[in-house]
């Protein structure tokens, strides 16, 4: 039997009146990668703060180098071997590429000087691990977010580790990239490091981990070697519920096209995109990120201009100028970045919700009717059966599907003819995923036009009634889920056969 | 890789056009512009905005902001003119520098604590600092304009060289307090560049709660950071009275928001993380520059205050606009590169 | 739910001052002459104060209050003092000062547009925009008057200004409580109101639901100059006269009142309710305070100063202690 | 909004009916006070609290209290702000005084706030605001005309009484500095007809700090190098500006006069940089402004040659052609030989 490397039994840890970890344990062995899986809200994410000393447990311990602790500091933590990539990548934004490597090395080692030279070879060091090619002199804030997490992930081997933990490390991840990421991961296996990986993912979860500890509610509710894990079982630990994802087969467009791209092209993002759009299709735009998918709606939803082509709306050209005038024609979108660009966080649910209809909401002299606000809110919450008790309570409080939902409620509301999607699953746990998969096609079904822009492909061949794919700008070609599959539109989408 | 357009999105060559652009102007219009005396002129006007610059600078960095420097630095000078001239004291002026730096350290603590350990939002910490350290002054220690010990005024007296204008045979002195100025300089640029201290200034600015995982001291940098300031305004302080050779304790008031907005105007991001010496100084020298160049420009005493504000209106809006196009292409092609990786 | 505690700690600081003054100087304080007196001071600063909390509660702040303010009555001046002789009757007057306190708030409106499409379309941070229209509309009223009082104002004019109802009420007390009213409505119940906060939240996020930014940006400033300019009017009548430099250090006082009554600097959250208890508080102490010869007027600034660390304080105190006793709640749930 | 600004000029429109102010005149005798003199309040309202000028004027107040046991005390704003010199004014009413003697920032916007005093039979006594209307009596230390003709005086014999000058005032917004340069500008046209002020900057503001008319001045004798002299009628001025000129190298071709305090002067008059400046004491200001308050609650009457007991301003003449405002002799010349005699 190997050994192992962490231990922890019995924690505890509850903030502000909630129980978040209800005497929860885990053990991780030396060498092996072990996936630590369950939905948001499951605990996963203080269980990890726990572990590397950022939060101290009510009760339990944690067993480490031969040694068991009651608490952990960070710098214990780290000259114990664990490292932690977090979700956020903790990152410096605001720094270059160089100094986010090295900051940290030179902080263990605790430097009082900044030795530019030093630092450089410690970051060509860090990013020549995993082969990565990018300008150390540049601000991280300048790249994107796969970048920005192979940085974090670069960062965190350079330490000498014993166990790397890894929160969804894949969330933001291009397949492509994703695989590359695995590979390095069975690379520092043979190392002799041990991995945690976090997910909620359950592909990545059977391809890369060899044991797995799954949590529910602050609960252990199984563990055991993969080997031994089905795909339904997986989903019913993570749950409670059992889910059969029927598959779409959607009665195909209806009527006239509802939005037709003409043409449409912007320097640097995309050239040369037309498409039709019908009432009651669902279509699903796939690419890899930078391909231009997320630009491309962009402009539809009148938040960039394209320099050329046209949009029209119901067969009328429309000049889409601004995100108003979009919305006049009908159009909703929900952002990729749902924290950033989809929700104001610390305000209610109720507000959050009725944004986009205040309009509609308001009576003489602009004043809201406070009934109708209470209506429209509760009507979402019950139609998405959002969970919350309250919807006075900041969005916040609320899990990432329940966030997801609101930011889709918020445009149900309005009387909409075409929803455009961009990653609308992402960082979402598995019940709302098959909830708002469902939702998607009962909104086609009622003769909603719908969008999807993701690069998970299982869910565009889930969901989609076609799909596009999207290659450095340009659509490569159109496909019938029903007569492809994902390793197909993996090749087109990367252009590697 | 330093490229062009790296260099155009940043503030500083804009603010130096700017200057250059301003330079020229007035030479046009006075030819008195680039003559030693004027040159000299300036540079002694440049070194109390410029000193309060770097603290600014600093906090801004870091991720706060601070409306209450100039207060400490009154207050600070004030105290020390006072006891100094009480006690009759007539040695050394570093005693002076070092007391007024030591009360500026303190002033500067209280808040720092404030900021640091029981994390209170700046601007509401400085704002209530700077009323209650203003109201002090005048309320409890009865300020009013006074003296100034001995030993300060052959400090003023110091002169490092004197300039003559070749055409009007007008002199000026270059005061020693300069190079309190470039000392300060030197000194903040070594720490910011070149200690982890400096570093972690930075990285708060960037991302707190990444500073604070990644090792940093969070509590003890952000301590460090306004006792340093208060100190800073402390000696700022002392030498403001020396050269005057008279202590008003309204003379630097309503300065902080001035040097908070050539702060911004050399670059310095509003919300934290980014911001060089350089720009800072770019931006107080323009600033500096331009108020006391009224004169030699023409501009009528009545108007002075709207051509001021029309030039700040302008100025920080073409370096916003400059700035915003040159990173928006910059992203773009950032995008696109990373989708072929 | 935490907003309301606020109110309520103002609330009783409101109370702790007033018990306090009424207290050492009862004779003087608790008057109806003092209270007259009281709201005869307020409510030009309050009126800006009001102004600097909405641009506040966007995300930015206007430090160009009070230039609005001055060049707004300057300009009002003027048109009185050139259009109305000297000892005109008040029938004459009339139609003047009516449309002298038009051109005032055409002026107010047309100085926060300005400063609102700077911050909106030039991406000028607030603090630096506002702090150049600060300049430049001083400036303005500088360079038009070369700096010298206009006054000869006609009699109607501050007598209209100085108008008391029931022979209690100033009229500018009504004005401030009707603009407080207005404005507190607006943010709470309007349309444009939560639009403000949601902006203040997360501007990002504010586009993608398409709410204009910059068109609510553009509108808050406006509103702001709209009320530096109603507060200019009441200068001008409490003066008799407008000046480019009035009420100058009103600007910082503003934004103490705004913070102190609860309004986030971040933007997002805030009250005018909390603004006007504070408008009150400051005012409690500044007349207070006049009650006693020895004190010198700076200890307003101390107390002010002081109240306003320590209510900072305080609050991160208590929510301290509510964290933690809302873990220890949870733990002894764990264990029954 | 709109409702609030509709409702606003309805109401403005509806009340026309008003409560006079203004333009009404008082009889000062009618001012007498029926208290017993032990129960009299008198409060004295600067400027400000906190400059040199007005902390010594406080001094001449203590001294009165001190002299008479009558309660007079000294109240300012905490800055020089006409708004904020109203709401002290305002609070002094409030508390009940029987007298109020002030130092305006600005008379016109004092205007409302002394009529109500008035109203309320307060007596309002004035110092350095003679245009103002609604006080019983202003007390000047001299006549702005006369101390702008003595400023002119100094200067011009400094300058040789020719060469081209120009002025500096603490705020282009100052009132009275305003009015001593214009009343300097005009004697000089009158009486020196080969001095010329500067066309291009006739009036140069100091923003009230001393760095600042170093600044200034400097600019000034760069811009225009004929300019050889400088009246001021901030105390600030002179400081500043003879600094510069020592800097310079001007000193003995440029000039400066002003308004000021003798210590703040005094190495450089006795370097010779500055031949001599003007002063009134402000004690003794504050002294003759608490008599004056004292006499009209007396009912004594107020007539040419009255003494104020202090000095300078002890036989007092109303101003030509009026029944308010009273002139003393008491600025003094503060040059080398007496620079060293005041102790302030």
């Amino acid at each position: 039997m190997a050994s192992t490397v962490l231990k922890v039994e019995g924690i505890e840890k509850s903030f502000g009146g909630v129980r978040a970890l209800k005497g929860v344990s885990l053990e991780i062995r030396a060498g092996e990668i072990h996936c630590l899986a369950g939905e948001n809200g499951s605990g996963k994410s203080t269980l990890i703060k726990v572990i590397s000393g950022a939060h101290e447990p009510d009760a339990g311990w944690i067993e480490i180098g031969g040694r068991r602790l009651t608490r952990l500091s960070p710098i214990e933590a780290i000259s114990h071997g664990v490292q932690v990539i977090y979700q956020d990548f903790s990152i410096f934004p605001n720094l270059t590429v160089m100094e986010n490597l090295a900051l940290n090395m030179e902080l263990m080692d605790k430097r009082a000087f900044m030795n530019y030279r030093r630092a450089r070879a410690i970051a060509a060091r860090a990013v020549s691990q995993i082969g990565f090619d990018i300008d150390l002199d540049e601000r991280v804030e300048n790249f994107s977010v796969a970048d920005r997490q192979l940085i974090a992930i670069c960062r965190a081997l350079l330490q000498d580790s014993k166990l790397i933990i890894m929160d969804e490390p894949t969330s933001a991840l291009t397949k492509k990239e994703v695989k590359a990421l695995f590979s390095v991961i069975k690379d520092l296996q043979s190392r002799g490091i041990s991995i945690l990986f976090v997910s909620h993912k359950l592909d990545e979860v059977f391809e890369i981990s060899e044991r797995y500890t799954i949590l529910r509610s602050g609960e252990n509710v199984a563990m055991g070697s993969t080997d031994e894990l089905d795909r339904s079982a997986f989903a019913f630990h993570m749950t409670g519920r059992e889910f059969s994802e029927e598959s779409y087969r959607p009665a195909g467009p209806r009527g006239d096209p509802i939005l037709s791209v003409k043409g449409l092209s912007r320097r640097g993002c995309y050239s040369g995109i037309s498409f039709d759009l019908a009432p009651g299709e669902i279509l699903g735009i796939t690419g890899l990120l930078g391909s231009g998918r997320t630009e491309l709606v962009e402009t539809l939803f009148g938040l960039t201009r394209p320099d050329s082509g046209a949009v029209e709306v119901r067969g009328n050209r429309a000049r889409i100028r601004s995100v108003k005038e979009a919305i006049r024609h009908g159009l909703g979108y929900v952002p990729s970045d749902r924290l950033t660009e989809g929700l104001f966080l610390p305000q209610t649910i109720e507000r959050n919700t009725v944004i986009a209809v205040l309009d509609r909401l308001a009576g003489g002299l602009g004043l809201l009717r406070r009934k109708a606000v209470a209506e429209t809110t509760a009507r979402w919450i019950r139609d998405l059966s959002i969970a919350t008790k309250d919807p006075s309570l900041p969005v916040r409080t609320l899990s990432g599907g329940n966030q997801q939902k609101v930011v889709l409620a918020r445009w149900l509301a309005n009387d909409l003819s075409v929803l455009i999607l961009n990653g609308p699953t992402m960082g979402v746990d598995i019940g709302s995923k098959y909830d708002i998969h469902a939702l998607m096609r009962k909104l086609a079904a009622e003769g909603l036009a719908i969008i999807i822009v993701s690069d998970d492909l299982p869910e565009v061949l889930a969901c989609a009634s076609r799909i596009i794919v999207m290659r450095e700008g340009a659509f490569v070609r159109e496909l019938d889920p029903a007569s492809t599959t994902e390793s197909v539109l993996s090749e087109l989408s990367t252009g590697v056969a | 890789m330093i490229t062009a357009r790296r260099i155009l999105a940043r503030s500083e060559p804009w603010v130096l056009a700017a200057i250059v652009m301003l330079s020229l102007l007035i030479q046009a219009r006075s030819g008195q512009f680039f003559t030693g005396n004027n040159l000299v002129d300036l540079a002694r006007a440049l070194i109390v905005p410029g000193l309060l610059s770097i603290g600014c600078m600093m906090v801004i960095v870091s991720g706060g902001i601070d409306v209450s420097f100039t207060a400490i630095a009154s207050l600070a000078m004030y105290v020390t003119d006072k006891i100094l001239l009480q006690s009759g004291y007539s040695g050394n002026v570093l005693l002076a520098y070092a007391m007024s730096g030591g009360f500026g350290l303190l002033l500067g603590a209280l808040y720092g604590f404030l900021i640091a350990f029981l994390r209170l939002p700046t601007l509401v910490v400085t704002l209530g600092t700077g009323s209650l350290y203003t109201g002090l002054m005048y309320g409890a220690f009865a300020a009013s304009a006074s003296d100034v010990p001995p030993s300060m005024i052959a400090h003023g007296k110091e002169i490092l060289f004197t300039a003559t204008n070749a055409k009007l045979g007008l002199t000026s002195e270059m005061p020693s307090q300069i190079l309190i100025l470039v000392g300060m300089l030197a000194l903040a640029f070594l720490l910011l560049r070149y200690t982890m201290l400096g570093r972690g200034i930075y990285a708060i600015g960037g991302d707190e709660a990444a500073a604070e995982r990644a090792g940093f001291n969070v509590r003890l940098i952000k301590m460090f950071l306004y006792c340093f300031v208060g100190a800073l305004a402390g000696i700022t302080g002392i030498s403001r009275i020396s050269m005057m050779a008279y202590a008003d304790p309204s003379t630097m008031l309503g300065m902080e928001l001035t040097v908070i907005a050539a702060v911004v105007l050399g670059g310095t991001r509003v919300t934290g993380g980014l911001g060089t010496l350089t720009g800072t100084i770019l931006g107080i020298a323009l600033m500096t520059i331009l108020a006391n160049s009224l004169i030699l420009i023409g501009i009528p005493t009545y108007w002075s205050r709207a051509f001021t504000g029309a030039v700040i209106i302008i100025g920080t809006g073409v370096t916003a606009r400059q700035i915003a196009s040159a990173t928006g292409r910059r992203r773009e092609l950032k995008k696109t590169k990373g989708g072929g990786a | 739910m935490k907003k309301d505690q606020n109110l309520a700690r103002l609330l009783v600081m409101l109370a702790v001052v007033f018990a306090l003054m009424a207290a050492l100087r009862p004779g003087q304080f608790v008057t109806m002459a003092n209270f007259g007196s009281m709201m005869r001071q307020f409510p030009e600063y309050g009126i800006m104060a009001i102004g600097i909390s909405l641009t506040m509660i966007t995300g930015g702040i206007d430090l160009g209050v009070v230039g609005t303010a001055n060049l707004s009555a300057i300009l009002a001046a003027k048109l009185l003092i050139g259009a109305v002789p000297r000892g005109a009757p008040p029938e004459q007057a009339l139609p003047f000062v009516a449309l002298a306190a038009l051109l005032a708030l055409a002026c107010g409106l047309a100085c926060g547009a300005f400063a609102g499409l700077l911050i909106s379309r030039f991406k000028i941070p607030a603090i630096l925009a506002t702090l150049g229209t600060q300049q430049l509309y001083t400036g303005i009223a500088i360079g038009i008057t070369n700096g010298r009082p206009q006054s000869g104002l006609p009699l109607l004019y501050s007598n209209l200004g100085n108008t008391e109802f029931l022979g209690l009420f100033p009229l500018s007390f009504l004005i401030f409580l009707l603009a407080a009213l207005a404005i507190g409505l607006m943010l709470s119940r309007a349309r444009f109101g939560t639009c403000m906060y949601m902006l203040g939240t997360n501007p990002k996020a504010a586009q993608y639901a398409g709410l204009g930014n910059a068109s609510i940006l553009v509108r808050t400033y406006m509103l702001s100059g709209l009320l530096s300019s109603v507060a200019g009017l009441i200068m001008m009548a409490r003066a008799n006269s407008a000046k480019a430099e009035y009420g100058t250090p009103y600007t910082l006082q503003c934004v103490l009142i705004a913070v102190l009554g609860g309004i986030d600097p971040n933007g997002g959250f805030g009250k005018i309710a909390g603004v006007t208890l504070a408008v009150f508080i400051l005012q409690f102490l500044s007349s207070g305070l006049n009650m006693f010869n020895s004190i010198s007027n700076f200890y307003r600034d101390v107390i002010w100063g002081g109240v306003l660390i320590l209510a900072l304080v305080v609050n991160s105190l208590l929510a301290r202690r509510e964290a933690r006793l809302a873990v220890r709640r949870g733990a002894r749930a764990t264990r029954a | 909004m709109k409702r609030t600004l509709v409702v606003m000029l309805s109401l403005i429109l509806v009340l026309v009916v008003a409560v006079p102010f203004f333009g009404q005149t008082y009889d000062p005798m009618k001012f007498k006070s029926s208290k017993p003199q032990s129960a009299w309040k008198i409060a004295l309202v600067p400027k400000d609290a906190t400059n040199a000028w007005f902390v010594r004027m406080e001094q001449g107040v203590k001294r009165y209290a001190k002299d008479t046991g009558i309660n007079v005390f000294q109240k300012g704003p905490p800055k020089t702000d006409a708004a904020m010199q109203a709401q002290v004014i305002e609070d002094m009413i409030a508390q009940g005084v029987d007298a109020i003697c002030v130092v305006p920032v600005d008379p016109a916007a004092l205007e409302p706030v002394l009529g109500q005093a008035l109203s309320k039979g307060i007596v309002v006594i004035d110092h350095e605001g003679s245009s103002q209307q609604n006080c019983l009596y202003d007390i000047e230390a001299f006549s702005n005309q006369g101390l702008g003709a003595a400023l002119m005086q100094v200067l011009a014999k400094s300058m040789g009484e020719k060469g081209t000058y120009t002025t500096m005032v603490g705020n282009v917004t100052n009132a009275s500095h305003n009015e001593w340069a214009d009343a300097a500008v005009a004697y000089q046209k009158a009486k020196y007809p080969s001095m010329t002020l500067l066309a291009a900057e006739p009036r140069v503001e100091i923003m009230d700090n001393l760095d600042t008319a170093y600044q200034r001045a400097k600019e000034l004798f760069k811009k225009y190098p004929a300019l050889k002299g400088v009246l001021g009628t901030s105390s600030l001025s002179t400081p500043g500006t003879a600094r510069a000129i020592e800097e310079l190298g001007l000193k003995g071709k440029a000039f400066v006069t002003s308004v000021g305090m003798p210590n703040e002067n005094a190495p450089f008059i006795k370097r010779g940089t500055v031949d001599a400046v003007m002063l009134w004491d402000s004690a003794e200001a504050g002294y003759a402004m608490l008599a004056a308050a004292v006499a009209v609650l007396k009912g004594d009457k107020v007539a040419n040659g009255i003494d104020l007991k202090a000095k300078g301003w002890n036989s007092m003449q109303f101003a030509p052609g009026s029944t308010k405002v009273l002139l003393g002799q008491s600025w003094i010349n503060i040059t080398k030989a007496n620079v060293d005699s005041f102790g302030f």
